[in-house]
């Protein structure tokens, strides 16, 4: 991709406070407006409003390029900055003839980052210190609560790190071979992928609480189910919730619901059960 | 212990913060233990706080909001379990008795907040075709409504009615509505993961896919191990993907090619 | 009670039948449970065929005639098993203790089987040579006699004679010989693995043979594991081996290469 | 490999009616001569006869052939229709000219297949079902028995769905790049490998019952090979096996004889046990 | 790479002798003048001294190439002899211009060996037998020290056949294409690496013996640190003393002199124990 | 009993030996029931010497000098330790408690030796320069003394000076110095890590060594395990980093390809 490498000097520049304000606004919008439909789309147009009105002094541009950036987007967004930190890198250098680039950046890391950012902040640092607060808490000790603020708090700093780091490696990549980005994305993708894989036997609760009896002999679904594959039915569940929504009137807020109604019927005839 | 009306405001107010909280600065974050804290101090009454908000912790430890879904409210939970608690003084177990149905009702409205924001959605898709950049801003922020008084609301309500209205209207929860609810709660992951499948170029890395739920599934391997393990598979992915007579020669300084490097350059 | 001799008669034709099932369509295939509560069907005592057939099963769980090896005959077993247990009234231990011994000595029968199938094969080279198609496919299909004699025979032969003669031939056997067999059945699936082991390029995917060893030996991993594993290898193997620049391009419309994607064109 | 392109126009076309047969054949006939030397050639060769029939008008092509299709292949009887379609696919597309092609598409994937195969059929199913079976039957109860019939007849009828389904595949190949074919025959392949590498441990059962004794402390042979490797005799058995296969005189008829013996007196000297 | 190609025909050739004489040498001295500086160079010296005088008449060139042995090496003395072979066969091969090649050998395959080495003689052989040994010695049987004893001396004998494998396998690999060697070497450091990465978990035992009391309830700080992931304190340590290496007046001598006393300091006041 | 001059004396050259022959051929090694074994014939009680030497060894197992670590001097422990018990007659445990605090002692002579052979180092720089292959050689078998003098002289100061005096100095050691040491010697082996890591190309490979870690740390797999997988990725990456067209060729032999075959020709 020869194109690539040409660099079009736009006179526009960002500077350290736009980083700053970016960075800020991500942090105060990302999920502000969340919906089923385009998920944190809103909160990444936010973010990037004052860069946009910097970088693109034509109108047309302007619109096309808002309209972008509000197209679906979800991600975790403690980790979220950083993507927004390439992307700024990118379009300042760019500018709209990377609109593509970017819509593919935005796809294909958003995945990788909620994967690994949802689990390193949902997952690893509540357990750590949800548990050590929570066997203080149950002393009346609030040594364990009061820890975790003060961590809350470092985590909060740290975020302000990223997006400027983001920035400065997008500036790297832009420099370096074409398809680096792209081979970047993959790997992380993969990451992403890999995780995400992992999640579903982790965060799914699922089993079928059913019993058979004959006689004194009982036998436990679940234990058949075992014997097929662990985490069976949560596979099925995701499978199926896939194929869903690959069908044509089917959309997130339409899964939700459906699945919603599904867990609540099962769940009271006792097939399905939170293991 | 009569709740007072600044305690009722201030613990409204703090139901506000909370879900602002969680999709912003996270200090308080999604943890119930921290708002049992708070709500503790509130009330006057941090020892009983704490152990509402130390138990409940105890049961989500490690369940988040992934890809969307929803969460068992515990941290409503633990505000209306503590403010009971120490109005009625009839202790732990009664407050985690309310706190518990208390949170898991309130999921519904969780859901209900992530619908109506994308009301707010559509307007900012018509402002941006006008180039209204000021409204399209305004329309954004607006999501803080749904989203706060989706907590605010009912906890206002619940503290004002008392406690012997909310556990009526708790008991009358029958037991496959709560075993639904139970159920529905444990499965609404799944939206969050498909959604992410489908954006995620899945059948290109379904391998990975699988591997991680190798990882997982028989062999245990907590998450850390996982991102671990794909960190490193990435890595490799990341080198062979890359130019291929590379691999041999990259920081082999020693190792001086002539006629494959020659081919080399055609390659990739 | 005595046996009739049309009992002798369906229980045979139940023996000639078990072997081709197994061979063919694979509705009682080689499965003890189901042997038992049929001959139970016959023998008029469906509750003890079924208990013989049962613990008979339970033995041989996932055991399999993996390669051409041989399995502990155990169908044969649990068909004379419920037929004396029935006769004699000596109850379920009875019944065991003569179908597991009769079992592990009918194995040399399935091997005789499999050996003089040899001698048609040498037919139908010759009348392929020769062009015959018809006299090709009739000496295929004459295999199914040394199949279904090998099982229909003996079990003849052991109803007609009586259990105690049967007995006191299983009883001759001697400790170190039963021992002996059982080691012997417990190896054997290694000829199978060796045979396949020659005709995969095994040296080429050694690699492979060892994850999956490891990941049945050491990490324990149960077979549809591992097969999900090899599934996942697989698809990246498949994925490199294309050309190399392919990995990075498809699938990812956003991305329009130039140059790459016109020789990627070619591909896949 | 230019040649794989070529498609020869032959007049001759395979009907619905031939792969149903070849199905049928297939069913009956895949093991009904299966001898040690070459195991399921005689079934392949029995199978094939009515399309080699129609396609090879020429008397020497029909021969050659059927010495093709006699040759040593084995595989799991379940799964392997699929070959059997894709085979006849090519052969009705190519003729003679594919001769070497399928002979290395039968020895390519009958040894995958044969893994996967056995195990989803040998192991997994009889596990699921025998064990549901057997804990009902043991109670007299005949409905788990009865259930498992009715699965081996839905089995049967999905083996029917097979063969066309490796027909169509195999179509599809045969307009496909050239070195697809192989790349798909190599997966499969390393698919096998891998199954047959966990089946080692799996399937053969075999540990060293002897101890040694000095004064009161014991030592168990078998704790100190685990010490070395799980396994470690299973895979030793193999592996001499595989050697001996690999000697001039040896055959898989020998082979089964010299285990059968070895097992014997091993085992009745208590070196080696059953585990 | 043609000049790898290119072999310059000398006419002094190493006999069997030269090669016993190495190996004689390798077995004696390859640790006989370890020092943290350069470890195992002088040994890797002595080795190759007669070999080196008999290939390099010119006095500059056998300078230069006793320098070049110098450097610092280091492997496991059980299975390096297979080095030394490689090196012999490829310096009589190609003299001095084989200088860069065979001192890239040399770093890039001490390494894998040492892993692979010390695996196998320092972990496997002595779990073995000295099990089997200290349970009959325990009973003053001295039966499994025997054995022992002659175990190592089959080891002792065993090790007379790598160097000359080692020399024919660089033989073989003088005539292949010049790019096998390196990929050979890759191979194999992956391999090595691979058991490093397992030999920290392993060999390295360290935890966290400090316990929090609040009240009743008691939190071990190992216990948090295990959530998060098992070894973490090796890895750190790892992780740093690696870092530390990288410094630019760091070296092996004195990092080993600063665990010493980190790791006595901090026994001391019981903040690290050995698991 | 008394100890007798030649029994110092045997003792004292079996002390230097122990460590010429650990670093050559390894008859002895470095266990420390070999050592035990030997010091009884010496001392003229077998058996002592095995279960002094016995009990040692089970400490050690698996423990090595990896990367120029040092580990717990248990043998020459294993023989002061069979010397005194024999000598005192006041039994194994008497012995193990001397053993195992003179075995951590140790450890800073070996650390000492270590560093000594440095000075013969820098005289063979010398020498090269000089092109003096003589002395070069003679420097360096020089070593053999700061290495067995490091275990002979303290032997021997040790049994001239007596038990008690042994004791008295072992039970001054403080409780904290024994724990640091104790804790210094589980974290030494992190050295040679380190310094194997820096001289491996780390960074390329540290896919691997997480996958190793992973496989160690989290599969809890033994080290001949963690060999084999590497050994099969290690095939894995050879194969593929040769020319990736290769791949689908090699050993196929009925497939006769025309143009990559050509290629393939120059490869393997
Ligand atoms: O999963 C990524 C992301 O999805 C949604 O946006 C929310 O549920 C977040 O909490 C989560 O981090
Ligand atoms: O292993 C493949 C195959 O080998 C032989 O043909 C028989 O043992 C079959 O039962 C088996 O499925
Ligand atoms: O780790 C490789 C090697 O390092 C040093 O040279 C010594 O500790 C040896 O015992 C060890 O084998």
């Amino acid at each position: 991709m020869p194109s690539a490498n040409t660099k079009t000097e736009q006179p526009v520049k960002l500077t350290k406070h736009d980083l700053f304000q970016a960075n800020w606004r991500w942090l105060w919008s990302s999920q502000i407006c969340w919906n089923y439909e385009r998920m944190m789309s809103t909160g990444y147009l936010f973010t990037m409003l004052p860069t946009l009105k910097k970088l693109y002094k034509n109108e047309r541009d302007l619109i096309e390029m808002m309209k972008m950036h509000n197209q679906f987007f979800n991600t975790n967004a403690y980790v979220g900055g950083f993507i927004v930190g390439m992307d700024m890198a990118i379009e300042e250098n760019k500018g709209r003839k990377a609109e593509e680039t970017v819509a593919g950046l935005k796809a294909g890391l958003m995945g990788p980052f909620a994967g690994v950012g949802d689990t390193i902040v949902g997952v690893i640092l509540p357990t750590i210190f949800g548990s050590i607060g929570a066997y203080m808490g149950l002393k009346g000790n609030p040594t364990g609560a009061i820890l975790w603020l003060l961590v809350n708090f470092t985590v909060l700093i740290l975020r302000f790190f990223l997006l400027p780091l983001g920035y400065s490696q997008g500036e790297k990549l832009i420099y370096a071979a074409g398809d680096k980005l792209n081979r970047i994305t993959d790997a992380a993708i993969l990451l992403g992928v890999t995780v995400v894989g992992a999640l579903i036997p982790t965060v799914v609760s699922a089993n079928v609480p059913l019993v058979f009896k004959t006689g004194k002999v009982a036998l436990k679904a679940q234990t058949v189910l075992n014997q097929i594959m662990p985490s069976l039915v949560p596979v099925a569940l995701v499978a199926f919730s896939y194929w869903l929504l690959g069908k044509k009137r089917m959309n997130s807020t339409r899964l939700i619901v459906l699945v919603l109604i599904l867990g609540i019927v099962l769940g009271a005839f006792g097939i399905i059960g939170k293991s | 212990m009569a709740i007072a009306w600044w305690q009722i405001l201030l613990l409204t107010m703090l139901a506000f913060w909370m879900i602002i909280d969680q999709i912003t600065v996270g200090i308080l974050a999604n943890y119930p233990l921290l708002y049992g804290f708070i709500a503790g101090i509130i009330m006057g009454d941090v020892k009983t706080g704490l152990v509402v908000g130390a138990t409940l912790q105890l049961m989500v430890l490690g369940v988040g909001t992934y890809g969307g879904a929803s969460m068992p409210d515990f941290m409503t939970g633990a505000i209306i379990g503590t403010a009971y608690a120490v109005i009625s003084g009839k202790g732990i177990d009664f407050a985690i008795g309310l706190a518990v149905p208390v949170g898991l009702l309130m999921v519904q409205l969780d859901v209900l907040a992530r619908f109506t924001n994308t009301f707010f959605l559509h307007r900012v898709d018509r402002y941006i075709e006008k180039g209204d950049t000021k409204r399209v801003a305004r329309n954004i922020v607006y999501g803080v409504f749904p989203w706060g008084l989706s907590r605010a609301i009912p906890v206002f309500v619940m503290l004002l009615v008392g406690n012997r209205v909310v556990q009526k209207i708790v008991n009358a929860m029958p037991e496959w509505l709560s075993k639904g609810l139970t159920a529905a709660g444990g499965i609404l992951p799944v939206v969050g993961i498909a959604i992410l499948l489908r954006f995620l170029p899945t059948k290109r890395f379904i391998s990975y896919l699988i591997i991680g739920f190798l990882a997982a599934a028989y062999l245990k391997i907590p998450m850390l191990g996982v991102a671990l393990l794909g960190l490193a598979l990435a890595i490799i992915y990341y080198k062979q993907s890359g130019h291929p007579s590379k691999n041999n020669h990259d920081q082999q300084d020693t190792h001086k090619g002539g006629f494959e490097n020659a081919i080399g350059e055609y390659e990739d």
